[in-house]
């Protein structure tokens, strides 16, 4: 099957001032995504026999929030030009993807427990986990109530919300409160293995590895327990499918593609560059 | 109706093939549509060792283009020869070898080694890359320089020799007419435009490599314009034409302008069967206006 | 906050000037803002004698550009000056007059009628206009016919001498080099690329030129890369950036890439107010940022 | 008053398969348009901070059709990228649009009498001159019923359809009606001046001139009759404002711009171009 469909606007609605969530619904038969897999998305093709419109030009990457009765959910942050005409969209317009592409999350294996972590937007990256795995515990960290979508996610076992202004959840860092909650469960059981899922802007991601990497991570290994954390991480795309070479990042083992060899990568393997 | 062409003496079923380093190495595409379909297939620029090529990030998009700084990344030879080669071999096209050099030397090593690899149809010689630095680029914009590794490559080969200009020239014909004379038996052009761009927030350049190569729709009116001057000066020279081209009714342009077969880049990345559509959309146009060969159009442009 | 530049010696009230050819007279543009809120205005380019310019069509919209051929018409520098330039001085504003040859000797005479008018503040020469024929394109991509034409003018002129370079060069920074040695004051750059475009279905060129100059968005990134590369150069030449700047944010990212002016072409189109939109959004982005002094920011792109 | 104004859509109606109605309802105080004179027409501002889109790039010249309670009425042909956005265009999109522009009819004096031909999309630059001069006589052809759009005419006193097919009206060429009907003004009634004002596709204007044109031209002057004609023709455009010297058309007088001379010019001025 080729990954590569046309899809139908089935509903577009604003969640918040700067984040929708659009609804596709494929027009020919597709893959089925796992969590942590994303789409290329492009405009559909215009206006048969007349010039197509050229700018935005490339297809742009957005992960599946959620596939289910054969709709494609994506949540979507209203960013620049691309992002304005998605949120702009109709029921009935037609878009052109790619996917589902990348590698996903990870299976979690029997005994070991999940702690899925989304900052802002990304937890459009993880929520498929939440399906996956209804056991898993949320780490939702948002700037402000405004931001924060939990009636969007499938039912969550455990959910920790932090907010930066403190109007949702605890105020505060995700990452802080997640530490502290590794730290009783540490304390309070048996070792085992912890996996963390995790996805949200750029620092988050720096202080996961400095938290979680086996070499350096202060958290990686304690008490008879292992965390092993694996992250989403966004580059810059072209093509979606390890032709153009375009969305490289730096790991201990060189250039890797996000498109191909990611968007998931371990703590252990992503080399933070120094911003 | 025919849309057989050959450059250079290498047959093509159609006039369409991909741009170097805009289709990987074919087989990234394979599951898009059978690449067969194609006229030739052109693979992402090769050196006798792999490259690692730029830190990121290494794109950026503009006004209806983009700039790319990969710089050359690419698993060398050996390894396109042992890994790539025999898979894309099994499809019924052609196979161009876009490769590089970082000296006149490794150009030439990279050609003979091309040259005894099973498979490869035809080599572009890629003198035109904008990731690079000064020194380098004298291979694409220095007409002495561009003579001496397109004649030191020529007697390393008997495979076609396509040579592929740069853009950033005063005079493109000149480059074209040396290249010839040096022993090109075609032409590809063109190449990216250098360009750049800034992110006003963080005062960085948007690439890494602070400049790169601008392709895309933006560029093409001025690779049409190059490809009609050069076919201008050396109408009998095989040219293949690329820069922007997105749709057929682009391809047709290149061909009216003198290009006996063009190359789809950037559009491949929009739509990874971009090349199918341009294919069609010739084969459309021709029963349209009765065109029975696709090379009696080729420069047919009335001036 | 402080707008004011300085370009070889004159002094505008913000960085903020209009590109020759894209605002007529400056006159027509004058119903739709006061033109006294401009750095400066720069008006057609001017030749001693009347010039009626190429057959239509002249333009022809491209991907995020556009293609013009207009062939440099204009009215001629005495009805220039006794026509508009009368009017044009009531504005509080810079005016300066942009004027070409067809041959060196005009482009000397040119220069002595413009300096003996009252109220031109500087002279912008242009030698690179992309619809006449090859060998006057020698005065913008020839240094050595570069050299030539601007010390002659330079010595009929004791106005600030601004000498607007052509991108359809190898090397910009050398043109910038041999201009500044024959005594150019300033630099502007770029002038529009060579462009053409094709009509599939008549199979005629768009312009009746067949080739013209590319401009708009689509060149933006070649613009910022050559400009940023003659101000690494001659990082004490006053330059006046252009080239598809639609947006303050492009104006600014020319400012960081090392532009003291900026001019708005292509853009003046699309939004007759279009330098307004630049001048307030250059503010907004200074409050923003606390950046003082624009001149603060010149070249200070951190690569 | 500054002839830049921004305009929102207030209704957009399909006419046909390839004909549309855009009313437009000025954000400001606009100047009153006269028949002849036209408006460039282009996209919004995009999002505000956000970069905007630039293809396509330049406004388009669209002859305004009609004015009438302080809208401005257009009907427009889908052609190519720029027109088939406008088509799609919902009630409450911002254009941005300059105007009026151009020279417009010159006036009709007492006693002349007014013929006023369309061929096709021409009908929209000169309908006003049917609310001006409610006693004219419209020559209207048309390629098929299908590009007939009567009704959305103000009220005219005498008029004759033609079609190429013969779907709507008499079959034929509409200059050859229009040469029958002067044929027989000019036999069966003293003689005056007649006003030929008229706007269709360029072998159109090219036949007027043949006919009307004072040198040449063989129906010019007749039996005490003279025929004076004037044509809108089209050239593209970038500014509108006579700034960008793109609009030239070849005049007896030399170049003159179509957005500043024109768009009417008299057929003894223009000079067809062989095609
Ligand atoms: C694997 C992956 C998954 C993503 N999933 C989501 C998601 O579920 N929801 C969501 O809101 N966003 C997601 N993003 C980010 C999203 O791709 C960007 O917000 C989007 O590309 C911005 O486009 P724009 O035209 O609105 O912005 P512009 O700023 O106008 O884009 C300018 C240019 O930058 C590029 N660009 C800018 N930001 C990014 C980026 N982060 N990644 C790649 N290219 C970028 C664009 O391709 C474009 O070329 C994801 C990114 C990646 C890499
Ligand atoms: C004075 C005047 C009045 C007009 N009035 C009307 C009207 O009332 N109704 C109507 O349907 N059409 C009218 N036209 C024609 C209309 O401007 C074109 O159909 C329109 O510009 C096509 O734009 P597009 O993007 O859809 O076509 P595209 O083919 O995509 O345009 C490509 C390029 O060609 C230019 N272009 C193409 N055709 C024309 C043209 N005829 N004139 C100027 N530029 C052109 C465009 O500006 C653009 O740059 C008028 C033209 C003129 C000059
Ligand atoms: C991401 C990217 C990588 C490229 N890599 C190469 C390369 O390795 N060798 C080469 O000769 N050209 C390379 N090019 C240039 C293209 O082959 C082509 O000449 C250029 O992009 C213009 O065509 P387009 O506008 O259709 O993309 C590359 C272009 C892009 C966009
Ligand atoms: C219609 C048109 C006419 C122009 N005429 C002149 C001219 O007379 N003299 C000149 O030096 N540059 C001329 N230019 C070039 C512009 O001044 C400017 O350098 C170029 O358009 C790039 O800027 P832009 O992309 O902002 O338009 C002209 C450009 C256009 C589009
Ligand atoms: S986006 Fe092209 S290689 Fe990953
Ligand atoms: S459209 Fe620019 S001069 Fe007429």
């Amino acid at each position: 099957m080729i990954r590569q469909f046309s899809a139908e606007v089935t509903s577009n609605v604003r969640l918040s001032d700067g984040v929708f969530m659009l609804v596709l619904s494929p027009m020919s038969e597709v893959l089925r995504p796992c969590a942590g897999q994303f789409y290329m998305v492009g405009q559909g093709c215009g206006i048969p026999g007349k010039k197509p419109l050229f700018d935005p030009l490339l297809k742009r990457p957005f992960s599946c929030m959620d596939y289910n009765d054969g709709l494609l959910h994506f949540m979507i942050k209203l960013r620049g030009r691309f992002t304005a005409i998605l949120g702009n969209c109709t029921p009935g317009t037609v878009l052109e993807l790619i996917g589902p592409i990348g590698n996903a999350f990870p299976a979690v294996g029997a005994g070991e427990r999940l702690i899925v972590v989304a900052g802002g937007i990304g937890i459009a990256s993880v929520a498929m986990l939440l399906r996956d795995y209804p056991e898993a515990t949320l780490f939702y960290g948002v700037r402000s109530a405004n931001d924060l979508f939990v009636d969007q996610l499938p039912p969550v076992a455990r959910l920790h919300v932090t907010s930066d202004d403190g109007s949702a959840g605890d105020k505060g860092n995700v990452l802080e409160h997640l530490r502290q909650y590794i730290a009783s469960i540490v304390e309070t059981t048996e070792g085992g293995v912890i996996k963390v899922y995790a996805c949200g802007p750029y620092a988050m991601t720096e202080q996961l590895c400095r938290m979680f990497a086996s070499k350096g991570g202060d958290l990686c290994k304690v008490n008879g327990w292992t965390v092993e954390a694996f992250v989403s991480v966004e580059e810059r795309m072209a093509c979606g499918v390890a032709a153009c070479l375009g969305c490289t990042v730096s790991t201990v083992n060189g250039y890797r593609l996000v498109c191909k060899d990611g968007p998931v990568f371990s703590v252990n393997d992503l080399i933070p560059v120094a911003t | 109706m025919n849309l057989e062409v050959s450059v250079a003496g290498l047959r093509l079923k159609n006039p369409v093939m991909t741009a170097s380093g805009t289709f990987g190495y074919g087989l990234e595409y394979a599951g898009f549509f059978d690449l067969s379909r194609l006229g030739a297939v052109v693979v992402k620029g090769l050196s006798v060792n792999p490259s690692k090529g730029n830190p990121p990030p290494r794109i950026w998009e503009t006004s209806c283009g983009m700039l790319n700084s990969i710089g050359l990344q690419n698993i060398g030879i050996p390894a396109f020869v042992r890994d790539k080669l025999p898979v894309l071999r099994q499809y019924d096209t052609r196979i161009i070898a876009n490769f590089f050099g970082n000296t006149i030397a490794e150009f030439v090593e990279g050609a003979a080694m091309l040259n005894d690899a099973t498979g490869v149809d035809a080599l572009e010689l890629n003198v035109s890359c904008p990731n690079k630095d000064a020194a380098w680029s004298a291979f694409g914009t220095n007409p002495v320089v561009l003579a001496e590794v397109v004649a030191r490559v020529r007697q390393a080969t008997s495979l076609p020799l396509i040579v592929k200009l740069s853009p950033n020239v005063t005079d493109i014909t000149e480059m074209a007419r040396v290249a010839v004379d040096a022993g090109a038996d075609a032409l590809s052009l063109i190449n990216t435009l250098t360009g750049m761009a800034i992110d006003i927030e963080s005062i960085r350049p948007r690439l890494s490599n602070i400049v790169g190569g601008l392709s895309g729709p933006a560029i093409k009116p001025v690779a049409l314009r190059m490809l009609w001057q050069v076919h201008k000066v050396l109408p009998s020279v095989p040219l293949i034409g690329m820069g922007g081209i997105m749709t057929a009714d682009d391809a047709i342009e290149f061909i009216l302008a003198g290009a006996v077969a063009v190359a789809v880049g950037t559009a491949n990345f929009v739509n990874p069967q971009a090349t199918l559509h341009v294919i069609g959309g010739i084969e459309q146009y021709m029963s349209r206006h009765n065109i029975a060969d696709i090379n009696d159009i080729v420069g047919g442009v009335i001036c």
